[in-house]
């Protein structure tokens, strides 16, 4: 079982990171990001099992909180960029380059 | 319980901050007075517990070392002067400086709080802690589009390498049945699971160097440089830096155990160094030069690292210390220039700056000449340090490309002086009205960074302290 | 093992949903699916170990998170035209790769890799909640700073009028 | 003998800096004209009091003052010390006194202007750093002062930027300067580890001396010539000497005391200094009397056709630096300090003279434009006049005897070749030297009515005066055949010298040869520029008959000049300008330039300003990292 959910959070993480790729709606970039954080939590809830431990459990919820904070502040400096530029397609952000 | 004095005192002069703040945004002075009282009040506390040497791994999965001190004074520092820079910027660039101010303390608390992380998870909730509000500080001029950018590209890419960073931290709580430090170089040692807790190392260390900027981790650097506002970029360039080195250095102790992670690191300091030097070459906006030049500061400080020596580990810290005065005063120096947000910091915008203003000039010619590595500033006892500990650990050709991408470098760096003194043309820059926070804060920088290169030794013996302690915990 | 072959399932689903997830052009249905998500491995963690952290999981991911992102979505009030096409094929094919790549370095790494513990039963809330503040007491006490510092940036960023 | 007064010498010049850098704003002109030249004044005292301390401690004495320790890393400890002994107490004495003089001089020549404090603020930091440089008890020491100076000359040729143009000649002098720059590091990481081998890790002078015998030769020889690649850079000899004419655009008494008198010496002084281990690198010395020559003769070729006044001292500068390579290369270091001495006199005086004329022609630097000044300006005209003859190598002033003493080692040791290029040389700066003289104050006015030129005030003619005494005399006293003061002097520092003896009537044969060729240039000078200028219009209407001689004659000239001078300036001015110029240093500077540039414009198109594409490099990271792990543990 443990294998198992290992390899459904490196197929989590893996879709996360398409996603965070070939995406350009912000929105769907952000969600992405959501994703790997879980598959990480997918992990620490597996070997949480196996050590016979809390730690890793304790570990899933401060993920969680970071998840949250970076969440909020990611949700609100997009609506400040939306605001400025009028899009939330990724690919045309591109004031900074070169 | 000692451990926690340091955290604590942070915690509680960030929560002062907080409330004090928002009465003070009105005046000029005050927004500088209450970064300076927040700055003498921690380094007040600090100096009531005694100092360390050595390392002492608390209970609490904290560890309290020189290390994590010179961590927090220089971010403390960095935060004073970012203070005074801002006070004279925000005239030009109204921004809620009240909130700026509390966010500055909190990521300065999350920078000592991941400098004395024993334990992976309290480490990525340190740096969380200390990216989060330079996240929120790019964006802080939200209604002008390149800050707005700069915010979000961060955001994104930050969010992905903490993506990772947690990743890597759970292989090695799979790997070893605890995040912390201690528990993991025990794992080490049985090594029945030796390859699933170096690969989680090795993702922790990527999200480490992308918070570091080393290529090809960098890339959000030069955007995310320019678009935020040049106060903060300098908060930013030397504190972030700072940390996630420090974590780098943590994580150093591991590297005694497993020494094929050095090609990694090699790799990682040779991309910087060529990548950071050449992008830097071809820039109009100084910024943006300082970016690129930040990535390969990054690879330089990378060059002692791998030889797995603690001299490297002394070369590293001096080189960090350095580069952090060095990079947060030629930031300063492009404030003083800048008038509104991204007006006045192309290289044509400097020109005659030197002439104009011989004080600010004489900043610029050490800090830049440091940036360069040219003696007697302190930047060339950082490369000469690095260098040497990297040819006495057998990696003299890693030495060589070092010295050659300086010398490419020093291309740059030169433009900046050679600008600055040219005359003829009028620069475009606003220094119109004085800015004497930021002038005295540049050059308070300026005369460390001459200091500590003619008198190298008053640092090194410190860092010399913190090398030993950072290294004890785990062996 | 019927839970056993419940996980599995949860797990199928919440892959699929995560695909569904990332694919739709619409970003609502992408937070719906995504919630889906949330809820499989909620499942998972409800029926594998803890009903407890299952339970945090649900409430704040599915509860909060995905709340505030629906609620950001609704707030910019995009229409259907200005979702645009997606990237060019190229760049897909090269992420797909990647993390191929991905999946297949992280299962060679940890293939045949149980940790040496003590399988446990189901773990209790208390026994977290001890974990918490025993082992990750100085993170869980700095979460919270995070999670303040994370409102007052939020605040700065999305207030309307505050150029002080 | 240690003496902790001995850092004095140091601190004067470094308090005169720090009052002008920060208080001369606001104490004035007044009171910067005082401090600027006293400080050096008293390093100037301080030195001659330590001379005579010197004295009394035999010709191996030196006295040592170890001021912190400056390195401490592993098993290397480099102190930050300094060691006077008869060689850098010489130079002390050298650096500070024309140092000090033309401080005085710029008292006149940068009156009124606003930078004031300033100039004067870097003019002392020089000096500093310059004695730092000469001072240090150690390589690394030396390397600090020497990019110290670097730095100042930067400022001070800065405090003239204009244009692009001269921002351009900065650029230019600073990336050679790195490249010879380059070369020095590695010489001290080559003693470096090679100590560190035998012994222990060294760069102080006095251990290098007992470490270097004990070094294999190869290793002895890569780090002098990588030393040598140094000195080449900062003391402008081919193929790094492309910066110094170009880096004539700050004011005079700047190129009078960075470009004559100091900074371009620190090469020559290197090079004595390190007499311990270029003795024991014959090739490596024969490489240094090689270049030295070679760089006397193309930089002569170069002074007979420069238009500009300043490039015309420029090229000059440079040519007699290379005899002063010669000098040291061929074994006779006491000689290369002579000519280095009496160089810094009269070379200091003639770019002050040229600043006098070009504050009396209200900023023209154009020969072509000038021409009678001898009335206008007697006083500069009588200065320039010594130095001219002293310069040229004309007997009794100072260039003859240092000069002939470099030539007459090189016959005496051998190398014969060099010792003819360096005759040919000499034969040259004869000649551009008083074409300058002739052009300048000779002949009728050329200029325009708009321009009257005057004389300059007294506190820039005195020190001018000085000089030129020290021009004059400073060539018999010090260096007189035989019974030479100054190899005498040193004679304890170059233990390692090359005993050079040579019968003296041979001496004497070539003197007379030197003093032969000297005149001859100065004769074909006079004919061609102050004879055919005048003479031929009076003879033509005072003899109607002789017109056709006269014109013939004046066709000879034409053909000769033609045939001969054109042709011989075209080809050397080809070789120096296309190979060396432009194959060498512009080929090889450019090339590095554009790939470097074309790299970074590559690196930049990455930089696309997509998100998603900066994920992908950082994803392609970590794909890599994962796969280095697996490929190195998992399989």
């Amino acid at each position: 079982m443990f294998g198992e959910l290992i390899i459904l959070s490196a197929v989590l993480f893996a879709v996360g990171a398409v996603g965070f790729l070939t995406r350009r709606n912000a929105f769907v970039v952000l969600m992405s990001l959501e994703l790997m954080l879980n598959a990480a939590n997918v992990v620490f809830v597996a070997a949480s099992k196996q050590w016979g431990g809390p730690e890793g459990l304790a570990s899933v919820l401060i993920v969680i909180a970071i998840a949250a904070a970076e969440a909020a502040v990611a949700l609100a400096a997009l609506l400040a960029l939306f605001r400025v530029v009028g899009t939330e397609k990724i690919d045309e952000w591109r004031a900074l380059r070169g | 319980m000692k451990a926690l004095v340091l955290p604590v005192a942070a915690g509680v002069f960030f929560l002062i901050a907080v409330m004090l703040s928002p009465l003070f945004t009105g005046r000029r002075w005050w927004v500088a007075l209450v970064y300076l009282f927040a700055a003498a009040g921690v380094l007040a506390v600090m100096g009531l517990t005694r100092p360390l040497a050595g390392s002492h791994v608390a209970a609490l999965r904290l560890v309290d070392d020189a290390l994590a001190r010179i961590a927090f004074i220089v971010a403390v520092a960095v935060a004073g002067f970012t203070g005074l820079v801002v006070a004279d910027y925000r005239r030009a660039n109204p921004h809620a400086s009240g909130e700026a101010t509390a966010l500055v303390l909190a990521s300065v608390t999350g920078a000592l709080i991941a400098a004395m992380a024993g334990d992976f998870l309290l480490l990525i909730v340190g740096i969380e802690l200390a990216s989060l509000p330079v996240y929120v500080l790019t964006g802080i001029l939200r209604n002008r589009p390149r800050p707005a950018e700069g915010a979000m590209k961060y955001i994104l890419l930050g969010g992905f390498a903490t993506g990772v960073m947690v990743y890597g931290s759970a292989l090695i709580y799979a790997a070893a049945g605890s995040t912390s430090m201690i528990a993991a170089v025990n794992a080490l040692h049985t090594g029945a699971s030796k390859h699933i807790l170096i690969a989680g190392l090795a993702l922790f260390a990527t999200g480490l160097a992308f918070k570091a900027s080393l290529a090809p981790f960098h890339m959000w650097t030069p955007d995310v440089y320019e678009g935020a506002p040049t106060p903060y970029t300098a908060f930013m360039s030397a504190v972030i830096k700072f940390v996630a080195f420090a974590g780098i250095i943590r994580l150093f102790a591991f590297f005694a155990f497993v020494t094929e992670l050095k090609h990694i690191i090699i790799a990682l300091a040779v991309i910087s160094m060529v990548w950071g030097n050449f992008a830097a070459l071809v820039q109009d906006n100084v910024k943006r030069m300082l970016a690129y030049s930040s990535v390969a500061h990054a690879g330089y400080i990378l060059v002692p690292l791998a030889t797995g020596h603690k001299e490297g580990v002394v070369a590293a810290l001096f080189y960090l210390v350095l580069y952090a005065l060095m990079s947060a005063g030629a930031f300063g120096l492009i404030s003083y220039n800048e008038g509104e947000e991204g007006k006045g910091v192309t290289f044509e915008d400097l020109t005659a700056l030197g002439v104009k203003k011989p004080l600010i000039g004489l900043c610029g010619v050490i800090l830049f000449f440091a940036l360069a590595g040219v003696p007697p500033t302190g930047g060339f006892m950082a490369k000469f340090y690095a260098f040497k500990a990297a040819v006495d650990g057998g990696l003299w050709w890693l030495a060589l490309v070092g010295i050659f991408t300086s010398m490419v470098g020093a291309y740059y760096y030169l433009k900046v002086i050679v600008f600055m003194y040219m005359k003829k043309r009028e620069g475009t820059g606003s220094t119109g009205n004085a800015k004497v926070l930021t002038v005295a804060g540049v050059l308070l920088l300026s005369l460390f960074v001459l200091a500590y290169g003619v008198d190298p030794k008053s640092l090194l013996d410190v860092v010399k302290v913190a090398a030993e302690g950072a290294l004890q915990l785990l062996y | 093992m019927i839970v056993e072959w419940v996980i599995r399932a949860l797990g199928i689903i919440a892959v699929l949903s995560a695909l569904v997830a990332i694919t739709r052009r619409n970003p609502i249905y992408s937070a719906v699916f995504l919630g889906l998500n949330f809820l499989c491995l909620g499942g998972i963690f409800t029926f594998y170990v803890s009903p407890f952290v299952g339970a945090v999981q649900i409430i704040v991911y599915a509860g909060a998170i995905l709340v505030l992102f629906v609620l950001a979505i609704m707030i910019l009030n995009l229409r259907d035209e200005d979702l645009g096409p997606s990237r060019r094929t190229v760049v897909k094919f090269f992420a797909v790769i990647a993390a191929i790549g991905v999946v297949w370095l992280i299962i060679t790494i940890t293939a045949g890799f149980v940790p040496p513990g003590r399988e446990a039963g189901t773990i209790s809330a208390a026994q977290v909640g001890r974990a918490l503040l025993e082992a990750h007491v100085v993170a869980f006490e700095v979460i919270s700073v995070l999670l303040i510092t994370a409102v007052v940036g939020a605040v700065v960023l999305a207030k309307k009028r505050m150029e002080v | 003998m240690e003496d902790a007064m001995l850092r004095l010498i140091l601190l004067f010049p470094l308090a005169g800096f720090l009052f002008n850098a920060f208080l001369g704003k606001r104490a004035g002109e007044r009171v910067v004209s005082w401090v600027g030249p006293a400080s050096i004044f008293f390093s100037f005292a301080t030195g001659v009091y330590f001379m005579s301390q010197l004295a009394g401690l035999g010709e191996h004495g030196y006295i040592r003052d170890v001021i912190f320790t400056w390195i401490a890393s592993g098993e290397v400890s480099i102190p930050f010390s300094i060691v006077f002994d008869h060689l850098s107490g010489w130079m002390v004495l050298v650096v500070t006194g024309v140092g000090f003089l033309i401080h005085v001089y710029s008292i006149g020549y940068m009156h009124g202007d606003k930078g004031y404090y300033r100039y004067f603020a870097y003019l002392n930091l020089f000096v500093f750093m310059m004695l730092v440089l000469v001072l240090g008890s150690n390589l690394l020491l030396m390397f600090l002062g020497w990019e110290g100076v670097g730095l100042c000359s930067y400022l001070l040729i800065g405090f003239w930027f204009t244009e692009e143009e001269r921002a351009r000649a900065g650029m230019k002098a600073f990336i050679v300067n790195r490249i010879g720059d380059l070369g020095f590091i590695l010489g001290i990481a080559t003693l470096l580890w090679g100590s560190a081998v035998v012994s222990h890790p060294t760069v102080e002078f006095s251990q290098l001396q007992a470490v270097v015998p004990r070094l294999p030769e190869w290793v002895v020889l890569a780090a002098t010539l990588l030393l040598f690649v140094g000195a080449t850079g900062k003391s402008a000899q081919i193929p790094l000497y492309v910066w110094l004419p170009d880096a004539m655009a700050g004011p005079t008494p700047v190129s009078a005391l960075i470009h004559a008198a100091t900074m371009v010496t620190a090469g020559v002084y290197m090079v004595a200094r390190m007499n311990f281990a270029y003795s024991a690198a014959p090739l490596a010395m024969d490489v240094v009397a090689g270049v030295g020559v070679a760089t006397a003769f193309f930089a002569a070729t170069m002074g007979l056709v420069a238009t500009d006044i300043k490039k015309v001292l420029a090229y000059s500068t440079v040519s007699q630096l290379g005899y002063m390579f010669v000098g040291v290369g061929v074994g006779a270091y006491a000689g290369g300090m002579f000519h280095l001495t009496t160089h810094a006199f009269f070379k200091a005086l003639l770019f002050l003279g040229a600043g006098s004329v070009i504050h009396g022609m209200s900023g023209e630097q154009d020969i072509r434009k000038m021409g009678g000044l001898k009335d206008k300006m007697p006083w500069t005209y009588r200065v320039f006049l010594i130095e001219g003859l002293a310069l040229a190598g004309i007997p009794p002033f100072a260039g003859f005897f240092s000069k002939d003493e470099i030539l007459f080692k090189a016959f005496a040791s051998g190398h014969k070749l060099i010792w003819a290029v360096g005759i040919a040389a000499a034969f040259m700066t004869a000649f551009y030297t008083f074409r300058l003289i002739f052009l300048v104050f000779y002949n009728t006015p050329r200029y325009d009515e708009s321009v009257h030129p005057h004389e300059s005030p007294p506190v820039m003619i005195i020190p001018m005066a000085i000089l030129a005494v020290l021009s004059f005399i400073g060539g018999f006293v010090l260096g007189f055949p035989h019974h030479s003061l100054i190899e005498a002097f040193m004679e304890g520092v170059f233990r390692h010298g090359v005993e050079i003896h040579g019968a003296s009537g041979l001496e004497m044969g070539l003197m007379f040869l030197s003093t032969i060729v000297a005149v001859a240039g100065w004769a074909v000078a006079y004919r061609m520029y102050v004879v055919d200028t005048t003479l031929p219009e009076k003879i033509a209407q005072r003899f109607k008959a002789a017109y056709a001689l006269l014109f013939n004659r004046y066709w000879v000239d034409e053909i000769y000049d033609t045939l001969f001078v054109k042709t011989y300036l075209g080809i050397s001015d080809g070789i120096m300008r296309y190979i060396v110029d432009d194959v060498i240093i512009e080929g090889f500077l450019n090339t590095a330039a554009r790939t470097s540039l074309g790299t970074g414009r590559q690196l930049r198109k990455l930089q696309t300003g997509d998100v998603q594409a900066y994920g992908f490099a950082m994803l392609a990271g970590v794909l890599l990292v994962l796969a280095y792990i697996v490929w190195r543990w998992a399989t």
